[in-house]
């Protein structure tokens, strides 16, 4: 069954709420929390896996910034950074003291190499041809998996055509479990009514980038 | 007297003080380096944002060769302009026109093309426009004020692999005097995004 | 697509708070609106549909009684029955007057006909032949309409095998509508591992109430 | 600075003042009973609740004719004892055996068989029991402290529909020298939904 962050289609959201002139950041800590995640987040644990595992009441009443915020916690926990009682002592610790400095850390090849990591993630090379080609019309899969996936639950068991080929990426189900399986990306393009049935709007397409794992032939089941 | 248990969930004025604590504790275990964090703060701050995009587009406006370039590849060419890195390599290009209206959602998450937009906007990532853009676009552009006509096709690009998209929004009647740079003014976010149209600002 | 209220099997909800000897309304309050929904719900708007139709976020963060008083709000002030400034002024008036009475109403015709129309809602005639019989395979369909209904995003587009005949009902998907279609209702059960796949527990069956529409006969599609 | 408009989202500590004012309204209206709505309070509060279903629980483990027709038929058989309404004309009674366990939910609301057990507990309401006990009824009934052997079968009970369900459980060990009354009392509400076996509590 989807986790509760697959909303797309899922009615009863309310309008949506528009900022004029929002800043970056609005507050310090989300600067810090954005800066702590794109720098130790995938090199530490699997950061949207762990976003995902947050409890759905959590998810939707919390704040961008927030699940990130949650996610570090429960990741650097989960993998063994910190313990949970080292977490809470210390968060007592700079409630007690609001002044309290943060630690600082100036080693500059752990700068450099977190700055590497983060822009190294090459596609990887593939030896075979892509199944499917533009125009191709393809079925997508039902997995409908607990665990993480890209491809969204409005868009499983429907019909579609090849739009365009994107090369071939680390198929994301199983890079988050450790495991590499190059494969070609596609962007599929779906007609609304394939996706909605009579609530579609008017001539609209929706495009979607699949993994080659997630599309079938009409017909071959 | 809830089904829940509300203690699990945090307060969110406690974030500071928590953010505080994580960063610490990363810090002092040696898998942070605190001047990283600063600089991507103080890039993101300062250094990438939309006029990175509008550069683009202001580009793509004047130059035909180069705009069949950045439909081509987006991230060779807006690395042309400086722009990019490892992710904007992966970027995609979709260019409005009379007919067509491009939007840009990440359903799961929020993807975004940072290198060429700088952070999103709170709403884009909001299951409400998460949950609504791919399903009533239409209604939502409304919603930003962009009544479209039901002859033109809308087009929704749920970005939730590794690629990343950005619109090329149409450029406005009356402009043909601009220079580049007064043409990049025109662009906004929102405009590059789908749920505006350049020169509204 | 469905709505959030339909939680089956969706992941990443934690343990189950047990709380002993739980009295039967934890609040006055809680027993008022229980006897508020029961006496006036069904008659005045249709109950289930206007508590599916709360805000998500809201939704999954609101203990039973506040749906149902978010419901008794939504589905008052949509009706008619009183404004949306009517409400807001008498909530503050009684924020402001703590010790202030509420209305009551000791009419005694009301009192009966709201008990009467509570227990009337008989099983309605239907003349047609039930289509499947005990024991016979259903394929259920994915339906997946924003409207209200009662088959579970879980148990759509699986097979199962009628296990009970329960009767003649009205169909809620539209009696909520106002629309009588009176239909046959089955009990059909499910093997585990037809709905969840790998992730299925040992030896677990579903059974679930399905009206005749939602199913079809297998490769009848 | 959330993704949502947080003050849509209603105090919970002001449900007492709303409600109060709900009720004032429906009542100055013409709408609503103020003495129907005292009265099913008061009936729920202290005439109709778990020790109903455990009368008709011990009566079945005496007198097998009579269980046989409850489970044939739930809502003439309790009816038989003076409980029920026109909801429990709905009853569907399902047996656990040593072979057969069975739990019952509603996923998409908390469909419960008021007549015969008064009102679910929040656990039953809560997302997470409807959630969870449709796909890993083992764990959840671990929970409960009820470890099932890995043989028996477990069979949840979805009622999303009119139909009504309770669970006749197992008679316990050593009960045989005991009265009807004191086998009801032997026989909890959990035992009925089907989260603990009858004896235990």
């Amino acid at each position: 069954m989807r986790r509760v962050h697959d909303v797309g289609g899922t009615p009863g959201f309310g309008p949506i709420g528009i900022e004029k002139d929002e800043p970056v950041f609005h507050e310090e800590w989300e600067g810090r929390v954005f800066g702590m995640m794109t720098t130790i987040g995938h090199r530490t644990f699997p950061m949207r896996p762990t976003i995902e595992s947050i409890e759905p009441q959590t998810y939707l009443t919390s704040s961008y910034y927030e699940k990130w915020l949650i996610a570090l916690e429960i990741g650097s926990v989960q993998n063994g950074t910190f313990s949970a009682d080292e977490l809470r002592d210390r968060v007592e610790y700079h409630r007690q003291h609001p002044d309290a400095s943060v630690s600082q850390n100036h080693d500059t090849d752990l700068a450099r190499s977190t700055w590497h990591d983060r822009y190294s993630q090459r596609s990887p090379k593939y030896d075979g041809d892509p199944t499917f080609t533009v125009g191709d019309p393809v079925l997508t899969r039902n997995i409908d998996p607990s665990e993480h996936t890209r491809i969204p639950r409005y868009a499983q068991g429907k019909q579609g055509v090849v739009h365009a080929l994107r090369g071939v990426y680390d198929l994301l189900d199983l890079k988050v479990q450790g495991v590499r399986k190059p494969e070609p990306v596609y962007t599929v393009g779906f007609d609304a009514r394939e996706l909605w049935g009579g609530e579609a709007e008017l001539s609209q397409r929706i495009y979607i980038d699949l993994w080659e794992s997630y599309l079938l032939r009409p017909g071959s089941t | 007297m809830s089904d829940h248990d509300h203690d699990q969930f945090h307060d969110p004025t406690d974030s500071e003080v928590r953010a505080k604590a994580v960063e610490s504790l990363l810090a002092e275990k040696g898998l942070l380096s605190t001047d990283a964090v600063d600089s991507i703060v103080e890039q993101y701050e300062n250094d990438v944002g939309p006029m990175n995009g509008a550069r683009v587009v202001a580009r793509a406006w004047t130059d035909p060769e180069y705009k069949r370039r950045l439909l081509e590849d987006g991230g060779d060419a807006v690395a042309e302009l400086g722009y990019g890195d490892e992710h904007s390599a992966r970027l995609v290009v979709v260019e409005n026109t009379s007919q067509v209206h491009n939007v840009i959602v990440c359903t799961l998450c929020s993807c975004y093309p940072w290198s060429v937009l700088g952070l999103p906007p709170t709403w884009y990532k909001s299951e409400t426009y998460r949950a609504r853009v791919v399903k009533e676009p239409r209604a939502v552009l409304s919603e930003f004020g962009l009544d479209l006509d039901d002859s033109i096709e809308v087009r929704v690009w749920d970005s939730l692999s590794e690629l990343r998209y950005m619109v090329l929004p149409e450029r406005p009647e009356g402009t043909d005097h601009m220079t580049e740079e007064e043409l990049a003014a025109e662009v906004s976010r929102d405009a590059m995004i789908g749920v505006a149209k350049a020169g509204n600002g």
